[in-house]
Protein backbone atom coordinates (compact mmCIF):
# COMPACT_ATOMS: atom_id res chain seq x y z
CA UNK A 1 0.00 0.00 0.00
CA UNK A 2 1.06 3.64 -0.67
CA UNK A 3 -0.12 6.78 0.20
CA UNK A 4 0.52 10.59 -0.53
CA UNK A 5 -0.74 12.54 1.70
CA UNK A 6 -0.72 16.21 3.63
CA UNK A 7 -1.75 14.99 7.00
CA UNK A 8 0.16 13.66 9.71
CA UNK A 9 1.57 10.07 9.29
CA UNK A 10 -0.31 7.60 11.73
CA UNK A 11 2.29 4.66 12.77
CA UNK A 12 0.27 2.64 15.22
CA UNK A 13 -2.58 2.55 12.03
CA UNK A 14 0.64 1.30 10.06
CA UNK A 15 1.71 -1.38 12.16
CA UNK A 16 -1.59 -2.70 12.81
CA UNK A 17 -2.01 -2.79 8.77
CA UNK A 18 0.76 -4.69 8.83
CA UNK A 19 -0.45 -7.35 11.09
CA UNK A 20 0.23 -10.84 9.41
CA UNK A 21 0.51 -14.17 11.09
CA UNK A 22 2.56 -15.84 8.12
CA UNK A 23 5.46 -12.96 8.86
CA UNK A 24 8.26 -12.90 11.68
CA UNK A 25 10.25 -10.61 11.05
CA UNK A 26 9.09 -6.63 10.86
CA UNK A 27 11.34 -3.41 10.11
CA UNK A 28 9.97 0.34 10.63
CA UNK A 29 11.46 2.86 8.87
CA UNK A 30 10.33 6.71 10.21
CA UNK A 31 12.02 9.83 8.71
CA UNK A 32 11.29 13.00 11.26
CA UNK A 33 11.52 16.62 10.24
CA UNK A 34 15.12 17.34 12.56
CA UNK A 35 16.17 20.54 13.94
CA UNK A 36 19.43 21.08 12.59
CA UNK A 37 21.41 20.54 8.83
CA UNK A 38 24.73 21.43 8.07
CA UNK A 39 25.03 22.76 12.25
CA UNK A 40 22.57 25.42 11.40
CA UNK A 41 19.50 25.38 13.38
CA UNK A 42 16.10 24.26 11.66
CA UNK A 43 12.79 25.55 12.84
CA UNK A 44 10.38 23.71 10.06
CA UNK A 45 10.40 22.06 7.09
CA UNK A 46 8.36 22.65 3.88
CA UNK A 47 7.75 19.54 1.52
CA UNK A 48 6.77 20.23 -1.89
CA UNK A 49 5.57 17.60 -3.75
CA UNK A 50 4.06 16.59 -7.93
CA UNK A 51 1.34 14.53 -5.98
CA UNK A 52 0.46 12.11 -9.58
CA UNK A 53 4.09 11.56 -10.30
CA UNK A 54 5.25 11.01 -6.73
CA UNK A 55 2.49 8.52 -6.19
CA UNK A 56 3.83 6.55 -9.43
CA UNK A 57 7.05 6.51 -8.67
CA UNK A 58 5.87 5.73 -4.66
CA UNK A 59 3.97 2.35 -6.52
CA UNK A 60 7.37 1.86 -8.49
CA UNK A 61 9.51 1.52 -5.35
CA UNK A 62 6.59 -1.16 -3.73
CA UNK A 63 6.25 -3.18 -6.60
CA UNK A 64 10.47 -3.53 -7.05
CA UNK A 65 10.49 -3.78 -3.29
CA UNK A 66 7.73 -6.77 -3.85
CA UNK A 67 9.90 -8.59 -6.86
CA UNK A 68 13.33 -8.65 -5.14
CA UNK A 69 12.59 -9.76 -1.57
CA UNK A 70 9.81 -11.91 -0.54
CA UNK A 71 7.67 -9.22 1.06
CA UNK A 72 4.11 -10.28 2.57
CA UNK A 73 3.43 -6.21 3.61
CA UNK A 74 4.89 -3.19 2.43
CA UNK A 75 3.10 0.30 3.28
CA UNK A 76 4.86 3.67 2.47
CA UNK A 77 3.48 7.09 3.42
CA UNK A 78 4.81 9.98 2.49
CA UNK A 79 3.54 13.27 3.61
CA UNK A 80 4.35 16.61 2.27
CA UNK A 81 3.28 19.99 2.98
CA UNK A 82 4.15 21.91 6.03
CA UNK A 83 6.15 19.71 8.78
CA UNK A 84 7.11 21.09 12.36
CA UNK A 85 10.09 19.47 14.25
CA UNK A 86 9.87 16.30 14.76
CA UNK A 87 6.97 15.33 12.59
CA UNK A 88 7.04 12.49 10.47
CA UNK A 89 7.58 12.60 6.42
CA UNK A 90 8.00 9.38 5.46
CA UNK A 91 7.38 5.77 7.06
CA UNK A 92 7.98 2.46 5.21
CA UNK A 93 7.35 -0.60 7.81
CA UNK A 94 7.98 -4.00 5.03
CA UNK A 95 6.88 -7.48 6.77
CA UNK A 96 8.68 -10.79 5.79
CA UNK A 97 8.83 -13.99 6.87
CA UNK A 98 12.36 -13.59 8.27
CA UNK A 99 14.20 -10.56 9.57
CA UNK A 100 17.27 -10.71 7.19
CA UNK A 101 14.48 -9.74 4.13
CA UNK A 102 12.88 -7.29 6.39
CA UNK A 103 15.59 -5.33 6.74
CA UNK A 104 17.43 -5.18 3.47
CA UNK A 105 13.69 -5.09 1.46
CA UNK A 106 13.24 -1.66 3.85
CA UNK A 107 16.51 -0.09 3.26
CA UNK A 108 16.32 -0.42 -0.46
CA UNK A 109 12.76 1.01 -0.42
CA UNK A 110 13.89 3.80 1.36
CA UNK A 111 17.11 4.29 -0.51
CA UNK A 112 15.20 4.02 -4.12
CA UNK A 113 12.30 6.56 -2.90
CA UNK A 114 14.77 8.65 -1.73
CA UNK A 115 16.67 8.64 -5.49
CA UNK A 116 13.35 8.55 -7.31
CA UNK A 117 10.22 10.49 -5.79
CA UNK A 118 9.86 13.82 -7.10
CA UNK A 119 9.81 15.53 -3.48
CA UNK A 120 11.91 19.06 -2.72
CA UNK A 121 12.52 19.68 1.02
CA UNK A 122 12.67 23.95 2.32
CA UNK A 123 14.48 24.58 5.13
CA UNK A 124 13.36 27.09 7.22
CA UNK A 125 16.12 28.82 9.77
CA UNK A 126 15.67 31.31 12.68
CA UNK A 127 16.87 33.53 9.85
CA UNK A 128 16.27 32.87 6.01
CA UNK A 129 15.18 29.93 4.39
CA UNK A 130 16.57 27.28 1.49
CA UNK A 131 15.63 24.41 -0.63
CA UNK A 132 17.88 21.68 0.51
CA UNK A 133 20.16 20.23 -2.48
CA UNK A 134 19.06 16.57 -3.53
CA UNK A 135 19.92 14.66 -6.14
CA UNK A 136 18.96 13.95 -9.78
CA UNK A 137 16.40 10.94 -10.08
CA UNK A 138 17.16 7.58 -11.31
CA UNK A 139 15.74 6.32 -14.35
CA UNK A 140 14.34 3.57 -12.71
CA UNK A 141 15.16 2.20 -9.39
CA UNK A 142 18.26 2.52 -7.16
CA UNK A 143 19.59 -0.72 -8.09
CA UNK A 144 20.54 0.49 -11.61
CA UNK A 145 22.01 3.71 -10.90
CA UNK A 146 21.60 5.88 -14.47
CA UNK A 147 21.12 9.23 -13.72
CA UNK A 148 19.04 11.12 -16.26
CA UNK A 149 20.72 12.77 -18.61
CA UNK B 1 1.18 23.52 -30.54
CA UNK B 2 0.40 24.20 -27.20
CA UNK B 3 2.00 22.50 -24.00
CA UNK B 4 1.74 22.64 -20.42
CA UNK B 5 4.76 23.53 -17.95
CA UNK B 6 4.96 22.67 -14.32
CA UNK B 7 7.41 24.28 -11.89
CA UNK B 8 8.66 22.66 -8.65
CA UNK B 9 10.60 23.21 -5.36
CA UNK B 10 13.38 26.23 -6.11
CA UNK B 11 12.02 26.33 -9.56
CA UNK B 12 8.57 27.43 -8.88
CA UNK B 13 9.74 29.80 -6.50
CA UNK B 14 12.21 31.64 -8.86
CA UNK B 15 9.76 31.64 -11.66
CA UNK B 16 6.61 32.83 -9.40
CA UNK B 17 4.64 30.27 -11.53
CA UNK B 18 2.84 26.89 -10.60
CA UNK B 19 1.85 25.89 -13.69
CA UNK B 20 2.76 27.82 -17.41
CA UNK B 21 0.90 27.50 -21.24
CA UNK B 22 3.60 27.47 -23.57
CA UNK B 23 3.29 27.32 -27.49
CA UNK B 24 6.50 25.63 -28.85
CA UNK B 25 7.23 24.05 -32.25
CA UNK B 26 5.80 20.60 -32.93
CA UNK B 27 7.36 17.38 -31.69
CA UNK B 28 10.27 20.15 -30.08
CA UNK B 29 12.60 18.17 -28.30
CA UNK B 30 13.30 18.24 -24.36
CA UNK B 31 16.51 19.64 -24.83
CA UNK B 32 14.92 22.39 -27.26
CA UNK B 33 12.28 23.37 -25.07
CA UNK B 34 15.21 23.23 -22.08
CA UNK B 35 17.35 26.13 -24.24
CA UNK B 36 14.02 28.03 -24.74
CA UNK B 37 13.52 27.93 -20.92
CA UNK B 38 16.48 29.51 -20.43
CA UNK B 39 15.73 32.06 -22.59
CA UNK B 40 11.91 32.86 -21.24
CA UNK B 41 13.37 32.71 -17.82
CA UNK B 42 16.47 33.52 -17.56
CA UNK B 43 16.59 33.26 -13.40
CA UNK B 44 16.44 29.48 -13.57
CA UNK B 45 18.78 29.08 -16.56
CA UNK B 46 21.43 28.23 -14.14
CA UNK B 47 19.66 25.57 -12.60
CA UNK B 48 18.53 23.86 -15.80
CA UNK B 49 21.34 21.62 -16.53
CA UNK B 50 21.05 19.85 -12.76
CA UNK B 51 17.02 19.60 -13.30
CA UNK B 52 14.93 16.76 -14.79
CA UNK B 53 12.38 16.93 -17.07
CA UNK B 54 9.18 14.60 -17.04
CA UNK B 55 6.21 14.19 -19.92
CA UNK B 56 3.34 13.42 -18.58
CA UNK B 57 4.47 12.15 -15.09
CA UNK B 58 7.04 10.13 -16.41
CA UNK B 59 10.67 11.12 -16.22
CA UNK B 60 12.23 11.34 -19.93
CA UNK B 61 15.70 11.85 -21.37
CA UNK B 62 16.68 14.94 -22.66
CA UNK B 63 16.52 13.86 -26.34
CA UNK B 64 12.40 12.91 -25.89
CA UNK B 65 9.89 14.82 -28.23
CA UNK B 66 7.21 16.59 -26.44
CA UNK B 67 3.42 16.25 -28.31
CA UNK B 68 0.96 18.68 -28.46
CA UNK B 69 -0.75 18.81 -25.11
CA UNK B 70 2.20 16.87 -23.35
CA UNK B 71 2.21 18.13 -19.81
CA UNK B 72 6.32 18.90 -19.03
CA UNK B 73 7.50 18.74 -15.35
CA UNK B 74 10.60 20.72 -14.76
CA UNK B 75 12.00 18.89 -11.79
CA UNK B 76 15.16 20.25 -9.99
CA UNK B 77 16.86 17.51 -8.04
CA UNK B 78 14.63 15.75 -5.32
CA UNK B 79 15.32 15.70 -1.39
CA UNK B 80 12.64 13.47 0.07
CA UNK B 81 12.39 11.78 2.52
CA UNK B 82 15.74 12.33 5.49
CA UNK B 83 18.90 11.70 5.00
CA UNK C 1 16.53 1.56 27.85
CA UNK C 2 16.08 -2.01 27.91
CA UNK C 3 13.12 -4.22 29.02
CA UNK C 4 12.57 -7.99 29.75
CA UNK C 5 8.70 -8.23 30.31
CA UNK C 6 5.92 -11.13 30.75
CA UNK C 7 3.55 -8.55 29.61
CA UNK C 8 3.08 -7.70 25.96
CA UNK C 9 5.15 -5.24 24.37
CA UNK C 10 3.24 -1.44 23.32
CA UNK C 11 4.86 -0.40 19.55
CA UNK C 12 3.18 2.87 20.25
CA UNK C 13 4.52 3.50 23.58
CA UNK C 14 8.02 2.51 22.19
CA UNK C 15 7.95 4.85 19.20
CA UNK C 16 6.58 8.12 21.52
CA UNK C 17 9.17 6.98 23.67
CA UNK C 18 11.62 7.14 20.47
CA UNK C 19 10.44 10.97 19.75
CA UNK C 20 13.52 13.23 19.97
CA UNK C 21 14.04 16.55 17.57
CA UNK C 22 17.49 15.87 16.69
CA UNK C 23 17.14 12.44 14.74
CA UNK C 24 15.62 12.06 11.52
CA UNK C 25 16.16 8.67 10.84
CA UNK C 26 14.57 6.08 13.22
CA UNK C 27 14.45 2.05 12.79
CA UNK C 28 12.37 -0.08 14.63
CA UNK C 29 12.46 -4.32 13.94
CA UNK C 30 9.55 -5.97 15.83
CA UNK C 31 9.97 -10.09 15.19
CA UNK C 32 6.66 -11.99 16.13
CA UNK C 33 5.09 -15.05 16.40
CA UNK C 34 5.10 -16.89 13.20
CA UNK C 35 2.36 -19.32 12.32
CA UNK C 36 4.99 -21.97 10.60
CA UNK C 37 8.20 -23.37 11.61
CA UNK C 38 9.99 -25.87 8.83
CA UNK C 39 7.02 -26.44 6.77
CA UNK C 40 4.70 -27.08 10.24
CA UNK C 41 1.85 -25.02 12.05
CA UNK C 42 2.50 -23.39 14.85
CA UNK C 43 -0.20 -22.68 16.95
CA UNK C 44 1.30 -21.09 20.12
CA UNK C 45 4.98 -20.22 21.79
CA UNK C 46 6.22 -20.66 25.14
CA UNK C 47 9.49 -18.23 25.33
CA UNK C 48 11.76 -19.18 28.73
CA UNK C 49 13.99 -16.90 29.83
CA UNK C 50 17.25 -16.66 32.45
CA UNK C 51 15.99 -13.17 33.40
CA UNK C 52 18.49 -11.60 35.83
CA UNK C 53 21.34 -12.82 32.93
CA UNK C 54 18.44 -11.81 30.06
CA UNK C 55 18.65 -8.38 31.75
CA UNK C 56 21.94 -8.14 31.58
CA UNK C 57 23.17 -9.06 28.43
CA UNK C 58 20.37 -6.89 27.01
CA UNK C 59 22.02 -4.43 28.60
CA UNK C 60 25.40 -5.14 26.69
CA UNK C 61 23.48 -5.15 23.14
CA UNK C 62 22.72 -1.72 24.11
CA UNK C 63 25.86 -0.18 25.15
CA UNK C 64 27.96 -2.07 22.74
CA UNK C 65 25.33 -0.48 19.56
CA UNK C 66 25.62 2.84 21.57
CA UNK C 67 29.35 2.60 21.83
CA UNK C 68 29.86 1.63 17.51
CA UNK C 69 26.93 3.88 16.44
CA UNK C 70 25.81 7.54 17.03
CA UNK C 71 22.77 6.29 18.58
CA UNK C 72 20.45 9.36 20.34
CA UNK C 73 18.11 6.96 21.66
CA UNK C 74 17.93 2.94 21.71
CA UNK C 75 14.73 0.67 23.45
CA UNK C 76 15.02 -2.82 23.46
CA UNK C 77 12.18 -5.25 25.09
CA UNK C 78 12.45 -8.65 25.09
CA UNK C 79 9.13 -10.70 25.79
CA UNK C 80 9.14 -13.97 27.30
CA UNK C 81 6.33 -16.72 28.98
CA UNK C 82 3.80 -17.76 26.69
CA UNK C 83 2.34 -15.99 23.26
CA UNK C 84 0.22 -16.08 20.68
CA UNK C 85 0.19 -15.89 16.52
CA UNK C 86 0.77 -12.45 15.77
CA UNK C 87 2.54 -11.40 19.03
CA UNK C 88 5.52 -9.65 19.50
CA UNK C 89 7.91 -11.28 21.22
CA UNK C 90 11.47 -9.13 20.68
CA UNK C 91 11.26 -4.76 19.59
CA UNK C 92 14.50 -3.06 18.94
CA UNK C 93 13.96 0.55 17.61
CA UNK C 94 16.66 3.24 17.13
CA UNK C 95 17.04 6.72 16.80
CA UNK C 96 20.11 8.48 14.64
CA UNK C 97 20.50 11.68 13.04
CA UNK C 98 20.96 9.59 9.49
CA UNK C 99 19.13 6.50 8.40
CA UNK C 100 22.18 4.65 7.20
CA UNK C 101 23.32 4.37 11.32
CA UNK C 102 19.91 3.78 12.23
CA UNK C 103 19.56 0.52 9.82
CA UNK C 104 23.05 -0.57 10.99
CA UNK C 105 23.05 -0.30 14.49
CA UNK C 106 18.94 -2.16 15.09
CA UNK C 107 20.62 -4.35 12.52
CA UNK C 108 23.42 -5.00 14.54
CA UNK C 109 21.49 -5.12 17.85
CA UNK C 110 18.83 -7.46 17.20
CA UNK C 111 21.54 -9.79 15.69
CA UNK C 112 23.52 -9.55 19.12
CA UNK C 113 20.90 -10.29 21.23
CA UNK C 114 19.66 -13.30 19.37
CA UNK C 115 23.53 -14.60 19.80
CA UNK C 116 24.02 -13.56 23.32
CA UNK C 117 20.65 -12.90 25.38
CA UNK C 118 19.43 -16.66 27.22
CA UNK C 119 16.19 -16.86 26.02
CA UNK C 120 14.88 -20.37 24.57
CA UNK C 121 11.40 -21.03 22.63
CA UNK C 122 9.38 -23.35 22.55
CA UNK C 123 7.13 -24.21 19.97
CA UNK C 124 3.33 -26.04 19.51
CA UNK C 125 2.51 -27.72 16.99
CA UNK C 126 -1.57 -29.70 16.42
CA UNK C 127 0.48 -32.51 17.72
CA UNK C 128 3.31 -31.94 19.91
CA UNK C 129 5.66 -30.20 20.57
CA UNK C 130 9.60 -29.15 20.52
CA UNK C 131 12.11 -26.71 21.61
CA UNK C 132 13.51 -24.13 18.73
CA UNK C 133 17.08 -25.59 17.95
CA UNK C 134 19.60 -22.43 18.71
CA UNK C 135 22.82 -21.42 18.86
CA UNK C 136 25.85 -21.39 21.46
CA UNK C 137 25.62 -17.77 22.90
CA UNK C 138 28.66 -15.72 21.87
CA UNK C 139 30.98 -14.68 24.78
CA UNK C 140 30.89 -11.25 23.80
CA UNK C 141 28.70 -9.34 20.63
CA UNK C 142 27.99 -10.19 17.29
CA UNK C 143 31.41 -8.24 16.38
CA UNK C 144 33.37 -11.60 17.51
CA UNK C 145 32.27 -14.60 16.90
CA UNK C 146 34.15 -16.49 19.49
CA UNK C 147 31.88 -19.36 20.75
CA UNK C 148 32.53 -20.62 24.27
CA UNK C 149 33.81 -23.44 24.46
CA UNK D 1 31.22 -26.91 48.88
CA UNK D 2 27.70 -26.53 47.91
CA UNK D 3 26.26 -25.07 44.66
CA UNK D 4 23.27 -23.99 42.99
CA UNK D 5 22.35 -25.22 39.52
CA UNK D 6 19.88 -23.64 37.60
CA UNK D 7 18.28 -25.19 34.46
CA UNK D 8 16.96 -23.78 31.41
CA UNK D 9 14.31 -24.43 28.56
CA UNK D 10 14.32 -28.13 27.45
CA UNK D 11 17.43 -29.00 30.30
CA UNK D 12 14.68 -27.88 32.86
CA UNK D 13 11.88 -30.02 30.79
CA UNK D 14 14.38 -33.27 31.15
CA UNK D 15 15.92 -32.82 34.57
CA UNK D 16 12.38 -31.83 36.13
CA UNK D 17 14.30 -29.59 37.93
CA UNK D 18 14.28 -25.39 37.97
CA UNK D 19 16.77 -25.01 40.82
CA UNK D 20 19.01 -27.72 42.21
CA UNK D 21 21.58 -27.76 45.04
CA UNK D 22 24.58 -29.74 44.88
CA UNK D 23 27.67 -30.61 46.65
CA UNK D 24 30.84 -30.49 45.03
CA UNK D 25 34.31 -30.72 46.00
CA UNK D 26 36.21 -27.28 46.50
CA UNK D 27 36.77 -25.28 43.39
CA UNK D 28 35.35 -27.28 41.15
CA UNK D 29 35.99 -26.60 36.92
CA UNK D 30 33.12 -26.58 35.05
CA UNK D 31 34.73 -29.61 32.98
CA UNK D 32 34.33 -31.54 35.92
CA UNK D 33 31.07 -30.56 36.85
CA UNK D 34 29.56 -30.97 33.31
CA UNK D 35 31.16 -34.87 33.92
CA UNK D 36 29.27 -34.86 37.11
CA UNK D 37 25.90 -33.86 35.69
CA UNK D 38 26.17 -36.40 33.20
CA UNK D 39 26.39 -38.57 35.87
CA UNK D 40 23.40 -37.41 38.24
CA UNK D 41 21.32 -36.69 34.76
CA UNK D 42 21.78 -39.46 32.27
CA UNK D 43 18.91 -37.55 30.35
CA UNK D 44 20.97 -34.52 29.39
CA UNK D 45 24.33 -35.97 28.71
CA UNK D 46 23.89 -36.04 24.90
CA UNK D 47 23.28 -32.12 25.36
CA UNK D 48 25.42 -31.06 27.67
CA UNK D 49 28.39 -30.81 25.30
CA UNK D 50 26.45 -28.33 22.84
CA UNK D 51 24.99 -26.23 26.42
CA UNK D 52 27.00 -23.21 27.85
CA UNK D 53 27.36 -22.56 31.56
CA UNK D 54 27.02 -19.20 33.72
CA UNK D 55 27.88 -18.26 36.78
CA UNK D 56 26.20 -15.56 38.86
CA UNK D 57 24.99 -14.79 35.23
CA UNK D 58 27.93 -14.56 33.44
CA UNK D 59 28.97 -17.02 30.68
CA UNK D 60 31.97 -19.20 31.78
CA UNK D 61 34.37 -21.49 29.60
CA UNK D 62 34.89 -24.96 30.58
CA UNK D 63 37.87 -24.25 32.37
CA UNK D 64 36.15 -21.75 34.77
CA UNK D 65 36.44 -22.23 38.43
CA UNK D 66 33.25 -22.68 40.87
CA UNK D 67 33.19 -20.89 44.07
CA UNK D 68 31.18 -21.94 47.14
CA UNK D 69 27.44 -20.19 46.83
CA UNK D 70 28.10 -19.60 42.99
CA UNK D 71 25.08 -19.82 40.80
CA UNK D 72 25.56 -21.69 37.79
CA UNK D 73 23.37 -21.99 35.48
CA UNK D 74 23.37 -24.53 32.65
CA UNK D 75 22.22 -22.90 28.90
CA UNK D 76 21.12 -25.02 26.03
CA UNK D 77 21.67 -23.50 22.97
CA UNK D 78 19.68 -19.59 22.84
CA UNK D 79 16.90 -19.37 20.18
CA UNK D 80 15.46 -15.92 21.70
CA UNK D 81 14.04 -13.41 18.83
CA UNK D 82 12.96 -14.03 15.75
CA UNK D 83 14.41 -15.60 12.69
Amino acid sequence: MIKLTKEPINTEVILQNLEDKSTGGVVLFLGRVRDHANNKAVTKMDYDAYPKMAEGKLAEVEAETQKRWPVKKIIIVHRYGSLELGDVSVAVAVACAHRKDAFEACRFAIDTLKATVPIWKKEYFKEGSGWVDGVMPTMKQAGDKTTLQ
Amino acid sequence: MNITLRFFGQLRELTGKQEHEMTVKDNILIEDLEWLLGQRFPQIKEHLETSSFSINEEYVSRNAKVNAGDIVGILPPISGGAE
